[in-house]
């Protein structure tokens, strides 16, 4: 059971030892704030909401897209319609409700994304590789992600770093992010703030005022030319960038031994 | 009250879904149709599927030759990875081709949403600066009368019949759901017909004591039929966890279409109905899937006279 | 968690309710905010009521010259006949002219659930043949896209506070409701503040237990007041019933403005509040209006670990 | 607690002594059928479905406006949120929700409806006597009524029958009937068949080819020209017309016995 007790947020030694996959969840969980309310997706977005619970927001309220409000999950859900989260939470809501109810209704601050391909204005393809009459590899398709990227008040992508992914052009717009610049999103009709910060294996971008994405941060044993080689444009650096701050040693305790103990989203660290 | 509607799973099936129907399944990880969409398998039908998030249920409809269109929003294995039939047919035509109406989790849920509203669309803001729009003309957009803004239109899907798993219902189809919903309801009241599994079938006496539990009136029902373990491998709240082991089986064991044969060989078609199917499981597996009980307080409805 | 919202009738009134504020009151026959209302009357406030069916809760309101603007369907007592404040208001002015905005159930509830969807209308079928859309140009009127038929247009209302009771909530403002729901959740999430008052106050554990019941869920909830009887003299499922007599004697004794302003200050301006005005009502009425107990059977969420 | 115990319909005796809103609900349940959907008002309405499914119509389902399924009142609900209908029913709605997915989505067969003013086209004022900005007297409303009139199967109207009520044009039209006739009807996108009965205090009252209305039967103590004496148009009369069917002396006891015991809604006899 997670118990919702806050313990204070940069304090602690910083960690030595740590996973890529643990840096991004710690790196997501500080941008969420206390009593924000998170659409929050399942892996990743679902450890960020619970470490950032733990450390630094105990008032941060989950809305699950299966409508599960206030969940506090007795072990980690493995999908959104998991009994854990439909069981011992604050409200459920249909479906089509929660969309319209909750992310069009404007009370959701803070969604997850993630995606098999990204453009320099965070907009997003989850849905095919190659045409999409003739697919070269057919990808699940959007879920819930159009109307999270299109509604909520600003949004965070979470995905693996490589010159797949961070591509030039994307094959099919499945999420817009902030399509050819943010006027062009603002005059399409979209609601929202756009995204906010991707956080990926090797680093933490932002979007700059036209809309394009930036290196913000890199991890640990990543670097700015890494970051650039692994993205498929010329990609640009803030002046002020540096190493990603790493995770305390008290946080990668709380996902190892309390959140994922058994390993089932953030695989152990290699002896 | 006559119980006329109460009867076999494959009568169920064979007497309300028809070749050539839409059909809808309700659920979202938890409370999926699983007994019905096999049955629906084995009797052979040829279907539109109606369904945001259809994941392994419609993969394996999809792999048996059942679904020639799929209206969806997202088709995979969730948190493990890709639904290998629906890839093997989307990219190779195999079986056979399906013909793809794509939209999104609020545009699909919210079409089903106007259907059951009795409304020919309902206007929605999503879908905008999305690819879907240009390969689905369906999707019409408009300026709002009164605000000005720019709105999505979803049309009203009304599929031919809606098959739903619930944990109790009574011979009437009055059924009882808890936990996480979804589109259960939504998908019920916009469809022609009604078919209910449960897990229980209870005194109407029980429905009684908690109408406000009702998600689905008895009266828009076709059938009832009873079916424990009707939902495996997702969960059923309170009844049984989602079987993640079979999850993971599924995503090793299908990858070719001769695999996937065997496997619909060996758990759906090798089977006569649920009851085999739970024996098969064995006993083992299904107490392990059992939580342990966290019960609600009952409420006072009183009693006026 | 801190219990910041929990809070007196009073304080709720006076930080949440503003003059030229919106309000809606949620409830039907069961479950109307009688103690809130009179809260606000004591208060003298200056608002729109945005109700379908206000009933006697709205004719008080009427009465105490605290409704500038009516957004309405139906103003009767029910079962009894005029509501005598609001046909004093309406046809001589009476403690002062009200504007009416007028439709009917569908309509008004409609606007509100527009406004808790999100969208800036419904598309409806009502409203044709009616005289109420030439008096009222907000409704519009529109050829289907799909279809081609007519339909009326609900725009929607996003009320700047909703009043409700329920049967139980937590300090958060967490509430479960059960019996006849009416429109409490679509006017509370339709609107910009929540304010709930509760026969009981519940630990969070209660609610937890049963997700479903939660009607509406605490973080849209501005606050939580404990007001035992506070639906009185409509009734509240399972804890008491319909006070007929009392309908009954208020259609005597509020025939004219007189006999209206006499009410008044016995039963709303000369209690401080419900606790004095549950005492006024005295131990026998108390009893009589209590049902029998007529409970429903708990279920099973499960503890999944 | 009203049993469901089907009676056959018309056996038993004609009772001599009942009064006329004893004789409204009789015919009123009469129009009601078997496994029929009925949306129902409180009051006479009530009295005539419970009548309908004790003497032939058991299996008769009714829909409260308040989104109550299938109750069965342990006593007479006195208005549409009743507790008494909302326990021991079989399912409850939104308000809303019960409109839409109940009327407007078409799964209601009959309604009932009351007015103050009706006329000859079964169009209703339940809203004003004299002009809507000035209001010589002020009604409650349409309620649900208007979206009853313009979207169930068919409808019966119930009412007292006098020159003010039944009136050669109406103040304010509330609910449509079949406005100027049924070809109108149609052509202004209005659901449903429209009115099929009025059962007022006199007779019942049908609709023609046209949508006009004419007498097709009196009540005893009723005759033709008492009903065209009290109503404000030269009203039809239908060659066929009778005297209605009296109720049997078993429907008599069931009203004065088991339904309104009480004498709520039907005064009993003056001795």
């Amino acid at each position: 059971m997670v118990q919702l007790m806050p313990t204070a947020r940069h304090r602690g030694r910083p960690a030595v030892d740590f996973t890529p996959e643990e840096m991004m969840v710690v790196a997501a969980a500080r941008e969420l704030r206390d009593r924000e309310r998170v659409f929050v997706g399942i892996g990743l977005p679902v450890l960020a909401t619970l470490l950032a619970q733990r450390d630094h927001a105990p008032s941060l309220l989950t809305i699950y897209e299966s409508g599960a409000i206030g969940s506090r999950p007795s072990r980690l859900a493995m999908t959104m319609g998991d009994p854990a989260l439909g069981s011992r939470c604050l409200a459920i809501l249909d479906f089509f409700e929660c969309f319209a109810t909750m992310v069009q209704r404007d009370f959701v601050d803070v969604g997850f994304l993630g995606a098999a391909q990204l453009d320099r204005y965070g907009n997003m393809n989850s849905t095919v590789i190659g045409d999409y009459l003739k697919a070269k590899v057919r990808l699940p398709g959007s879920g819930g992600a159009c109307e999270i990227a299109g509604n909520v008040k600003r949004f965070l992508i979470i995905m693996p770093h490589d010159r797949k992914r961070f591509v030039e052009k994307i094959d099919f717009r499945t999420s817009p992010g902030y399509l050819s610049g943010r006027d062009e999103r603002q005059r399409e009709g979209l609601r929202g703030g756009g995204p906010d910060a991707v956080i990926s294996t090797l680093g933490v971008l932002r979007f700059d005022e036209s809309g394009q994405m930036y290196l913000d941060s890199y991890h640990r044993n990543s670097s700015v030319g890494k970051v650039r080689e692994n993205t498929g444009w010329n990609l640009k650096v803030s002046p002020k960038v540096r190493e990603t701050p790493p995770p305390t040693e008290e946080q990668v305790r709380l996902l190892r031994e309390e959140l994922d103990p058994k390993g089932i989203f953030l695989r152990k660290p290699s002896a | 009250m006559s119980h006329e509607k109460f009867m076999s799973t494959r009568e169920a099936v064979k007497r309300f879904v028809h070749d050539g129907d839409s059909i809808f399944v309700g659920g979202f990880g938890n409370l999926y149709p699983f007994s019905l969409a096999h049955e629906v398998i084995r009797q052979k039908k040829n279907l539109t599927l109606v369904k945001h998030s259809p994941e392994i249920l419609g993969d394996q409809m999809i792999g048996s030759g059942c679904i020639r269109k799929l209206v969806f929003s997202w088709l995979g294995n969730p948190s493990i990875g890709s639904a290998h039939a629906f890839r093997r047919a989307v990219e190779h035509g195999v079986p056979k081709r399906i013909e793809l109406e794509e939209y999104t989790h609020a545009s699909v849920t919210g079409m089903l949403k106007a259907g059951a509203m009795g409304i020919p669309f309902l206007p929605a803001k999503t879908l905008f600066g999305s690819d879907y729009p240009g390969h689905h003309p369906q999707i019409k957009f408009m300026d709002c009368p009164y605000t000005g803004e720019r709105l999505c239109l979803l049309p009203a899907i009304t599929p031919d019949v809606a098959l739903i798993h619930v944990q109790r219902a009574d011979a009437e189809g009055n059924s009882h759901a808890w936990g996480i919903l979804s589109d259960i309801k939504d998908g019920a009241f916009a469809s022609k017909r009604v078919v209910v599994s449960a897990e229980e079938i209870v005194d109407t006496e029980v429905i009684r004591r908690d109408p406000n539990r009702t998600l689905v009136p008895g009266f828009m029902v076709a059938a009832v039929v009873h079916d424990p373990w009707g939902a495996h491998p997702s969960s059923a709240q309170g009844f049984y966890d989602r079987d993640n082991e079979y999850y993971l089986e599924y995503d090793r064991e299908t990858r070719s279409r001769k695999d996937f044969e065997k496997f619909a060989d060996e758990w759906i078609y090798g089977v006569e109905n649920r009851k085999e199917y739970v024996s098969k499981l064995g006993r083992k597996k299904l107490e392990a899937l059992k939580p342990k009980s966290y019960k609600s307080r009952p409420v006072d409805y009183g009693w006026y006279s």
